[in-house]
């Protein structure tokens, strides 16, 4: 099965998004980030050793592991009911809620997506076919002002330009890229109201569910015995979060 | 930004998968655009309207629209799934191989009809005219047009980034999501383009110069 | 993966939109292509060394580095110079300059192809130099060179999709943006495929025609 | 009206012109002759600014063509002086040079409109005035590349004439003509060296047109005059040896003298 | 050795050659002359297989030329045919038609390696004695632009003669050279003549050498044969009144008789 050609060639292929601390890149190119280092830990208990990764596009995440183009996504990759029909979940590993990006004090008093379906001048920048893009589409934003933004730095750009007036992500995503910015005319404004709180999990192709219980067997273990939280709390994320709820109650969220 | 050398030699390895890429597309494009622009010019009817048509698809659609139907639909109707690099090769061979199709064609009407009545006084097969008589005598015609493609060639790989093929442009962005730093990578990869295409431009214009001192005095 | 026809429908509307953009962003992008051309290859007769040296590196320069990269240049980098551009401006800005530099050519070619004596003659009726352009030169040089201008049209129509990358909402992003939220791939990228298929299928009739027309110059 | 001192010209390493000197006279006919390469077409060249000079001076009614003075020193000439100057002269190139684009009424109208802001229809009534007198009434909306080379030779002339320059050059305006098209162009020459006190120049390699044109020949060789003179004394009574030695290989080419 | 029954060619609606026939005895050297137009290198080229044939039939050593039997039925020839068949033919061009991207000793060589398979050394080795036969021994290793039109005209007899065909096709081979190079090419085709007993058919101008070259002389008009005989008789005893014509109009011409 899917497990021992993984463990013959000794790497699993994962998806990862570049977007930290969710995932990261370092300087001499290695993968960092919670999600790969948890699947890390994961996978080397299952007895497979490396992780060789792509960045891609958030949109671009569903496709490649149908494709089987990688074993799985370990990227932040929200668990919602349509993506749960896309792909097999693993058990909850990182939460987060939503938040802006926007300019300090919050002039305009942005606090909900629908605050920017309301006002015909508010211009959103999210990630194509990320979360936020969806939930901001379902508030009522048009499309002509929901910019799809290529990747977060330039959300970030774009709204120090003054491009767009705000950006949306996760709530440690935006802190990440506003701490390392180092950009005191900005501020994260989180929880965004009415937004539900996520949780991603490892996403794996329908047809290796084998795998992913493989995979959930070896993660209740971590979390188990703290491993998890050492690896994920440094990041900024909740364990307790994650242990807290499961797989069915987040994907019948919408 | 202290570790600038380190991002510096992430360019540079996406710098070493774009000359990668340009070499390899090219030689696909070298081969594809002799196939296919010999078969515009073949006596077999299927041969001359297969041959046109991917010359006209593939300089019809824009080559974004092939890499991303290469890269995300061709999976997907389960024949093959193509890796990034495999697909940004295919994309880029493919459709400057279209191009050069037509300078290939070109270039062979372009020899004289003398030399293909020479041909036949001396009872050479078809396929021995082509291989030694014309092909060599249209080869030199060809290469000025196919620097130029190559160059196109080169420019067009920063569009694989675009598949998350971590090419020159893809890095550039990894660094500047890294550093925060807008400017520099940018700058870095745009002097590294122009250095490359320069160097093949150099390269094909000395290249040429050899090849035409051969035939010296023949046109 | 099977082919939907209603969900193909369904998206139809919003591909269109993103249409519009392109032709838009082609149309304008043509005119800054078409008149920054013309400075360039103004500029690079200048009789002030300086000057047509300055301009030739950076036409070189410009055509010796991919369009995508220039485009995140004025979109990412030109902000922090305090110019700040929409979108769909950067984009026509960018591409606009990027086909001047191979425009440009085009105008050199026509403006070489005049006649020496056209010059002279305008000299001896003691027309100033602007008079010479406008009068003389211009209408000489431009309609043999409509073919090649229009054939550069067609290439920059097939590269607006890089202007996704800047955010700019033309027919590839639409489309991608309905891959991204759907899923699927096959329907969103076949169409834009077609759609460009269909544009370009009509351009190279049109091509044909002007090239009858009007004649060739330049390559 | 022209003197011209000391004159040189070089192109590259190769010195066409070198230090030549003379005057024309008002009204004066000047036919230049001489082998191939020996200068001529240089020198008109040079009066009507297409080309620098190397050294020297000339002087064109008055005032130097190649300078200007400026703050009480005389400097090279810059544009709008060659422009200034330029109005005093006209000039007529072997291959007409019309402007194809146009039409034989514009082609004349064009310049006086532009370069003295003559009003169109006192220049175009002008243009067809100089159209008869050239013999192409019913041609002024034909376009050149409908005309005949003697008539396109014919409205260069007019095109020229229609600036009204004091001084008129010509470089073998014949001898890309058809033989049988020479004797029209050559009619309307000498019916305007009759008729006008206009200055004229002539490059040609018609002795025979040179002779009956001319007031003035200076037989030309290797970018000096080498002998000058009324036209029966050069044609007839030549003394140098070089100047007898052209005027019999041109009689034995077959050419008019 | 050849022959040639009612054979037509025509060129769109231009009919060049009208029911022509006449046959060629093996070893016999011809030499078709006749006005320009006449039909003369369009009749070579249909032998070299360069045209296709209208209408008629040719055979050469025994098979026809443009058919081939299949299933028992006569039907058009195919490629293989032709291929085949071509063995027994060789020609030489007015303008040499050289491979100009091969040496002098390649361009003979190559066909022989390619087209009878001959190893590498044994082809140059025979394409040097050809050089030699020729008179251009060390030319070998030249490049076609390097020689003057006399030789590259030579070097083109030698490949032609390198195939060893029976039959041998010249078109006007010296009429593209200099004066003084047409000599040199007449002097070894003499010598080919002499010595060889190959059939050849020789278009020429030149009546000085065809006189002397032929055995059989055959004069063309409008792609018909007007008159044929033994040289002396065509060329001092004409019988027809265009023969007497093109005669006299060649000889008022200055060519050689
Ligand atoms: N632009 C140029 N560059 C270099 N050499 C030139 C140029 N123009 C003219 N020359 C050279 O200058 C010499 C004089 O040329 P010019 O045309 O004045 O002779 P010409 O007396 O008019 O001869 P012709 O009777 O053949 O017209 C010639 O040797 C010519 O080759
Ligand atoms: N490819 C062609 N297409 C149309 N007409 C042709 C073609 N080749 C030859 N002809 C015509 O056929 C006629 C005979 O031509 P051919 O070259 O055989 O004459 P020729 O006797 O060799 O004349 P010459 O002495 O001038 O070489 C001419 O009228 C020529 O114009
Ligand atoms: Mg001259
Ligand atoms: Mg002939």
């Amino acid at each position: 099965d899917k497990l021992d050609d993984l463990k013959d060639a000794g790497t699993v292929r994962i998806a990862i998004g570049n977007e930290p601390p969710f995932t990261a890149i370092g300087a001499d190119g290695k993968v960092s980030g919670a999600a790969p280092d948890v699947a890390r830990a994961v996978f080397a208990a299952l007895g497979v050793a490396d992780l060789e990764a792509s960045i891609l596009d958030y949109g671009a995440m569903i496709p490649s592991l149908q494709a089987g183009r990688v074993d799985a996504i370990t990227a932040g990759l929200f668990m919602k009911p349509e993506r749960c029909d896309a792909v097999a979940y693993s058990e909850p590993i990182l939460c987060d809620a939503e938040a802006l990006l926007l300019p300090a004090g919050n002039p305009k008093g942005f606090q909900s997506y629908e605050d920017f379906a309301n006002d015909p001048e508010a211009r959103l920048g999210a990630p194509g076919g990320g979360t936020e893009e969806k939930l901001a589409l379902d508030a009522g934003v048009p499309r002509d002002r929901l910019i799809v933004v290529p990747d977060a730095q330039s959300g970030l750009k774009m709204v120090q330009d003054g491009r767009i007036d705000a950006y949306s992500l996760p709530v440690l995503s935006l802190n990440d890229l506003l701490a390392k910015s180092g950009d005191d005319k900005l501020e994260v404004f989180a929880p965004v109201v009415g937004a539900p709180v996520y949780c991603d999990g490892a996403a794996f192709n329908k047809r290796d569910t084998d795998l992913r219980d493989a995979f959930d067997v070896e993660l209740a273990k971590l979390k188990e015995s703290g491993e998890f939280a050492r690896i994920i709390e440094p990041y900024g994320f909740s364990a307790q979060a994650a242990i807290s709820t499961n797989r069915e109650t987040l994907c019948a969220q919408e | 930004m202290g570790d600038w050398s380190g991002y510096l030699t992430l360019i540079l390895q996406g710098a070493w998968v774009t000359i990668k890429l340009t070499l390899m597309g090219s030689a696909l494009a070298l081969v594809v655009a002799f196939v296919a622009g010999l078969g515009r010019i073949s006596r077999l009817a299927a041969l001359r309207w297969l041959s046109t048509a991917y010359i006209e698809f593939f300089r019809g659609t824009s080559i974004f629209v092939q890499l991303f139907w290469i890269y995300f639909v061709l999976p997907m109707t389960g024949l093959w799934a193509p890796t990034p690099m495999q697909a940004g090769v295919l994309a880029l061979g493919l459709n400057v191989g279209a191009y050069g199709a037509e300078v290939v064609r070109g270039a062979i009407l372009a020899v004289p009809r003398d030399q293909y009545e020479a041909c036949i006084a001396v009872n050479l097969t078809r396929f021995q005219r082509m291989r030694h008589v014309i092909l060599p005598q249209a080869l030199p015609l060809m290469l000025p047009t196919f620097g130029n493609n190559a160059i196109e060639l080169l420019k067009a790989t920063s569009v694989v980034s675009l598949i998350s093929l971590a090419d020159m442009t893809f890095q550039a962005q990894v660094v500047r999501s890294q550093t925060g730093s807008t400017l520099l990578p940018f700058v870095t990869i745009l002097v590294l383009y122009f250095a490359m295409s320069s160097v093949l431009s150099l390269a094909i214009r000395s290249y040429e110069r050899r090849v035409t001192r051969g035939l010296d005095g023949v046109r | 993966m099977e082919w939907d026809w209603d969900f193909a429908w369904s998206i139809l509307p919003q591909l269109l939109a993103g249409f519009r953009v392109t032709l838009i962003a082609t149309a304008l992008g043509a005119v800054v292509a078409a008149v920054l051309g013309l400075v360039f290859a103004i500029l690079r007769r200048s009789r002030n060394r300086a000057v047509a040296r300055t301009t030739g590196f950076v036409v070189e320069f410009i055509r010796g580095t991919p369009l995508l990269v220039q485009l995140y240049f004025i979109f990412y980098v030109l902000p922090d110079l305090g110019i700040r551009l929409p979108a769909l401006t950067a984009g026509v800005i960018g591409m606009g300059l990027h086909y001047a530099t191979y425009t440009a050519e085009v105008y050199r070619g026509g403006i070489e192809a005049v006649a020496k004596g056209q010059w002279e003659a305008a000299k001896a009726s003691n027309l100033t130099a602007r008079q010479t352009w406008i009068h003389v030169i211009l209408p000489q040089a431009v309609p043999p060179m409509i073919p090649a201008m229009a054939n550069y049209l067609l290439a920059m129509f097939k590269e607006t999709p890089l202007l996704s990358a800047i955010t700019v909402l033309e027919l590839m992003n639409q489309a991608r943006s309905v891959a991204n939220s759907s899923y699927r791939y096959v329907e969103p990228m076949t169409m834009v495929g077609v759609m460009f298929l269909i544009v370009s299928v009509i351009s190279v009739i049109g091509l044909r025609w002007l090239e009858r027309h009007y004649g060739r110059v330049g390559k | 009206m022209i003197r011209i001192q000391n004159l040189r010209k070089s192109f590259g390493t190769l010195t066409v012109i070198d230090g030549l000197d003379f005057d024309v006279m008002k009204g004066e006919k000047l036919a230049l002759i001489g082998p191939s390469g020996s200068g001529k077409t240089t020198i008109l060249r040079i009066l009507m600014t297409l080309e620098d000079i190397s050294g020297g001076r000339i002087e064109v009614c008055g005032e130097p063509l190649y300078h200007m003075t400026k703050n009480g020193a005389e400097v090279p000439a810059d544009e709008a002086h060659l422009h200034k100057m330029r109005r005093h002269i006209g000039m007529v190139f072997q291959h007409f040079n019309l402007f194809p684009h146009k039409s034989v009424l514009q082609n004349i109208a064009m310049a006086p409109i532009l370069t003295k802001g003559e009003k169109r229809p006192d220049a175009e009534r002008r243009a067809r005035e100089l159209l008869d007198m050239v013999g192409l009434a019913d041609k002024a909306d034909y376009m050149p590349s409908q005309l005949s080379g003697g008539q396109k030779q014919r409205v260069a002339i007019a095109r020229a004439l229609a600036l009204q320059p004091q001084i008129m050059l010509f470089d073998e305006v014949t001898s890309a003509l058809d033989p049988e098209l020479v004797e029209e162009v050559l009619e309307v020459m000498k019916r305007l060296a009759n008729e006008t006190d206009m200055t004229m120049l002539l490059v040609t390699h018609e002795m025979g047109f040179a002779h009956d044109f001319a007031d003035r020949v200076l037989f030309f060789d290797k970018g000096r005059i080498v002998e000058q003179g009324p036209p029966d004394q050069i044609f007839t009574a030549p003394q140098e040896d070089r100047t007898k030695s052209f005027l019999r290989k041109i009689i034995a080419a077959g050419q008019r003298v």
